[in-house]
């Protein structure tokens, strides 16, 4: 499963499609458990890498997601960008030895884990990257699994960021970031990226 | 939503620049960011630099702290929303003199990652780089799983001790003592009668009953401990003057400094009645503080509400950094 | 009504010994009234003394404004209404040091014959007293027949100026000539979003419907000139500025001052957005103001709002006056 | 017409309990054309006038009416306490020379427009005040003549106090300190004062 510069950019253009048209909703669902930002922060970071990509053209796979970890870093802010950001940057490191899309995702993964410090259950994006990136490298990722990483989410009791302050009331929403997170991989299966 | 602004997508940009363009003489924008300086960094020798940062919507914090004696740079983010690591890097290598750089960090999630990440940009050009997480909303219980307490109107006092300490020479590891020495002795406590409007979302964070007040919400309207019908002024003092007790353990043997801040749209008259409330509430324990600033410090957009700080003076020297001669905008 | 008070009938007497408890070194009262002088007053010498005063509820107006290169004293009245006499006068004998003592009163009836009556009382005395009444407030147009126009910010920029050349010994009648001088040359209008709850009456003075704002109003939530529906703070500017223009006739060969006033509850950001564009209006004129001042600095308690005062510096020393240094809580 | 200090003091008696009981009403007359205060000014200014009456036992009507004037000058604030007070001083000064109720009236009323500087038809206490000092020296004074005093201020258009700002909008509303005045002389007529 390559993950090939051309499949790249389908993958972020429809993922920036997607956060835009999700970008309330994202949100409202902040403003439940956190401060209400979310979806302008990744519509703004979003916005960011397509014109970033846009302008500069990258001819490489690994100056593609250096781009995408540089807008994202610079332009989402709040706790998300360097989340994200640090993983695009992890991923973009490991791109000059390995174009696997596996062993980039599990860098990412790691370096997610490292910057913000989430355990699984501690509901946050990691609740949705740990299991997805597993499921991927059984070749079982889809999108019910996605939905149901998503999901999960739901019950769990805060542990990490802005949510955390809720204590027991931040069970029962969904988690902003696991969402977004749901979305990267949802483009991502249907750029067809692994394919 | 009814606000003095033009596009809420615009609410930073223009605030930076109005700022900058009021107050020439003090603060001046590191080009293309949200980062502002001292106006007169270029004259800065051998001085470490302080930088503090983090969402917009506190004013006049951070940038009204930024000048002589305070602090060497502020770094704007979105509203309620940590500023990106490019912009606090652009900050840290503006303001090294060649004697490091401090950071005052507030213990959201959001901003110890950004200013993180800036640090490790910063010491890959080796510039040394220290900083303190300041946590001293007490709202909020510790715990090792958690993200921990937040960070809120203490920290204006931390700026103003680490700032008068760097400005009589302090090195970079002498400001890392002195924050880590003072920061326990920095506890705070809010009450809230309404929650701000972030511009682009449009609505309250959440919605108070004409008749109910929160305490222990935080500075982005995180939730507090406890609602209930509002009281008067004294009682609420009580409460929250009950809490620090708990947490700083008051005694007439020590000296303290106290911060009253007013959240963004509590009138100075409600914040001096509270003040005359907390003094005689502490003149209860045979308290008298040796320093009190009343006013809108560390603010929460449009909130109503009001937060009390109380600074044990451990040490003598922390009084006189407090008293240290500053040219800032806002302290 | 929410608010941090204890009982309304007690909200001035509480305010004012919670400020002078709070800035001991800068206030302190006279006993027995709620007249607020400079804390270093006794050693005063051949210095005309400078009081102001009105209504409570404009904080930091005008206590705040107490101390060395500023005002002398401060009377502080009931919640918008005017100080008594005997209080007025009580502070103009604290404050003579032989030299005279001139009174900066706004333009309001009842500011108006209570300082009046306390100067009789003065002068029954032998003390002599001179005076200035600001009406710096454009919205309401003046005319023989009627009260003529409202005090409002810009009387604080008239207490700076005149306790800057007072510092620097200007006589009596040197201060009542300044005074003259500047007066005409101070302009201010104003636009609310809300109106201010008075303690006592316990609802606002006036209500505006959530997307309306209204042109022209005073500090005491009197009415403006005209409602509307909210618009973008450029178009505000706009506006206000335009009628400064009408006022003032600017021009880019002359220099200014400007003084950005939040109201109460309007935050900082809103503040200096608003900033941006007067600045951008006025560089559409070429004109680049060489004085700007952002803050809460006339307030109308809770009142959610901002005025807009231009200050044509006619003389250079005005300037000077402006940033000469002061020992104040508030400036 | 003699005004004895006994007569004065059950005048201020019922002034000061009319002022009382009609405190909010005041008030709120006062927010509809001014600030809203007329009410709680005139009653912290009766009652201190009542308490010093109280205290200090005057025993001529001279120290009487100082005491009065003293009290409204020194709590009643506003622009009613120096209108009040000026009225009162005046009286105090003239009444070492007689007691005449008329002759103390003209003075007060004298020392009122010299204060404040209202014409009648300035919508202010002064269209009160005016008119019942000429009923009473015709000997024509009754409650339906004050009433009428009273309610003239309506239709006109306030020029002088705070309700000059409100313009033409002043129109169609009673003006507080009229009101007051109002009770002032209801009052007076009650205690038989003149009597
Ligand atoms: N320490 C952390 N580790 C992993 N994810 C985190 C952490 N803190 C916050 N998040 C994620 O970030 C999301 C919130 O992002 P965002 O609203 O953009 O930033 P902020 O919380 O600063 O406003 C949360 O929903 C959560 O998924
Ligand atoms: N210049 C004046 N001359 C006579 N009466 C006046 C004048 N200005 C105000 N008043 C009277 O004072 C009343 C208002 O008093 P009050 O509300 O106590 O004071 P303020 O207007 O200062 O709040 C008005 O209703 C009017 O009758
Ligand atoms: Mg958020
Ligand atoms: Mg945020
Ligand atoms: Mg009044
Ligand atoms: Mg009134």
């Amino acid at each position: 499963m390559e993950l090939t510069l051309e499949k790249y950019l389908v993958w972020m253009k429809e993922f920036a499609q997607k956060i835009s048209d999700q970008k309330d909703y994202l949100s409202d669902l902040d403003s439940k458990i956190g401060d209400g930002d979310h979806g302008n922060n990744m519509a703004r970071g979003l916005k960011a890498v397509s014109e970033s990509l846009a302008a500069k053209k990258p001819t490489d796979l690994t100056t593609a997601l250096k781009i995408t970890a540089m807008a994202l870093i610079s332009k989402v802010g709040g706790a998300a960008g360097p989340l994200y950001g640090t993983a695009f940057l992890e991923m973009a490191k490991l791109s000059g030895q390995t174009t696997d899309l596996d062993q980039l995702l599990v860098a990412a993964v790691a370096g997610l884990q490292k910057r913000g410090g989430a355990q699984a259950g501690d509901k946050t994006m990691v609740d949705v990257w740990l299991p997805i990136v597993n499921k991927l490298k059984a070749d079982q990722l889809t999108d019910e699994e996605i939905q149901e990483a998503v999901k999960s989410t739901k019950p769990m009791e805060a542990k990490k960021g802005r949510a955390s302050y809720l204590g027991e009331r931040s069970v029962g929403h969904l988690d902003p970031g696991a969402v977004s997170s749901g979305y990267l991989f949802e483009t991502m299966l249907q750029a067809e990226v692994g394919k | 939503m009814k606000k003095i602004i033009n596009d809420p997508q615009d609410v930073v940009a223009e605030m930076v620049d109005g700022m900058v363009r009021a107050y020439p003489q003090l603060v001046k924008k590191i080009p293309e960011t949200f980062a502002m300086i001292r106006s007169d960094q270029a004259s800065m020798k051998d001085k470490v630099g302080i930088v503090s940062g983090g969402g917009s919507g506190h004013e006049p914090t951070h940038a009204g702290f930024v000048g002589k004696g305070m602090l060497s740079a502020a770094v704007a983010g979105q509203v309620f929303t940590s500023p990106t690591p490019d912009q606090i890097y652009a900050a840290i290598k503006a303001v090294n003199t060649g004697k490091g750089v401090f950071l005052v960090i507030k213990n959201y999630s959001g901003d110890v990652m950004n200013f993180d990440m800036a640090k490790d940009m910063a010491e890959m050009d080796d510039i040394p780089v220290k900083s303190i997480v300041v946590d001293d909303d007490i709202a909020v219980e510790n715990s090792l799983y958690t993200q921990g307490k937040r960070g809120v109107a203490g920290t204006v006092l931390m700026h103003k001790v680490l700032g008068a300490a760097a400005d009589q020479g302090a090195s970079l590891d002498d400001l890392e003592q002195l924050a880590q020495q003072v920061l326990p002795h920095i506890n705070t406590i809010a009450v809230a009668l309404s929650a701000a409007t972030v511009p682009e979302v449009g609505k309250p964070g959440f919605e108070l009953a004409e008749d109910e007040i929160e305490y222990g919400v935080g500075i982005h309207s995180e939730p507090g401990y406890r609602r209930e019908k509002i009281k008067p002024s004294k009682e609420l003092v009580a409460e929250l003057v009950a809490k620090l007790d708990n947490s700083l353990q008051l005694s007439k043997d020590k000296k303290y400094a106290i911060l009253v801040n007013g959240m963004g749209a509590t009138p100075l008259m409600e914040q001096y009645i509270f003040t005359h409330d907390v003094l005689n509430k502490l003149a209860e324990k045979s308290i008298e503080p040796t320093f009190v600033k009343v006013g809108n410090y560390m603010t929460s957009l449009d909130m109503a509400g009001i937060s009390l700080t109380i600074f044990e003076l451990a040490d003598e020297k922390w009084l006189d950094y407090l008293n240290y001669p500053v040219e800032t905008i806002a302290w």
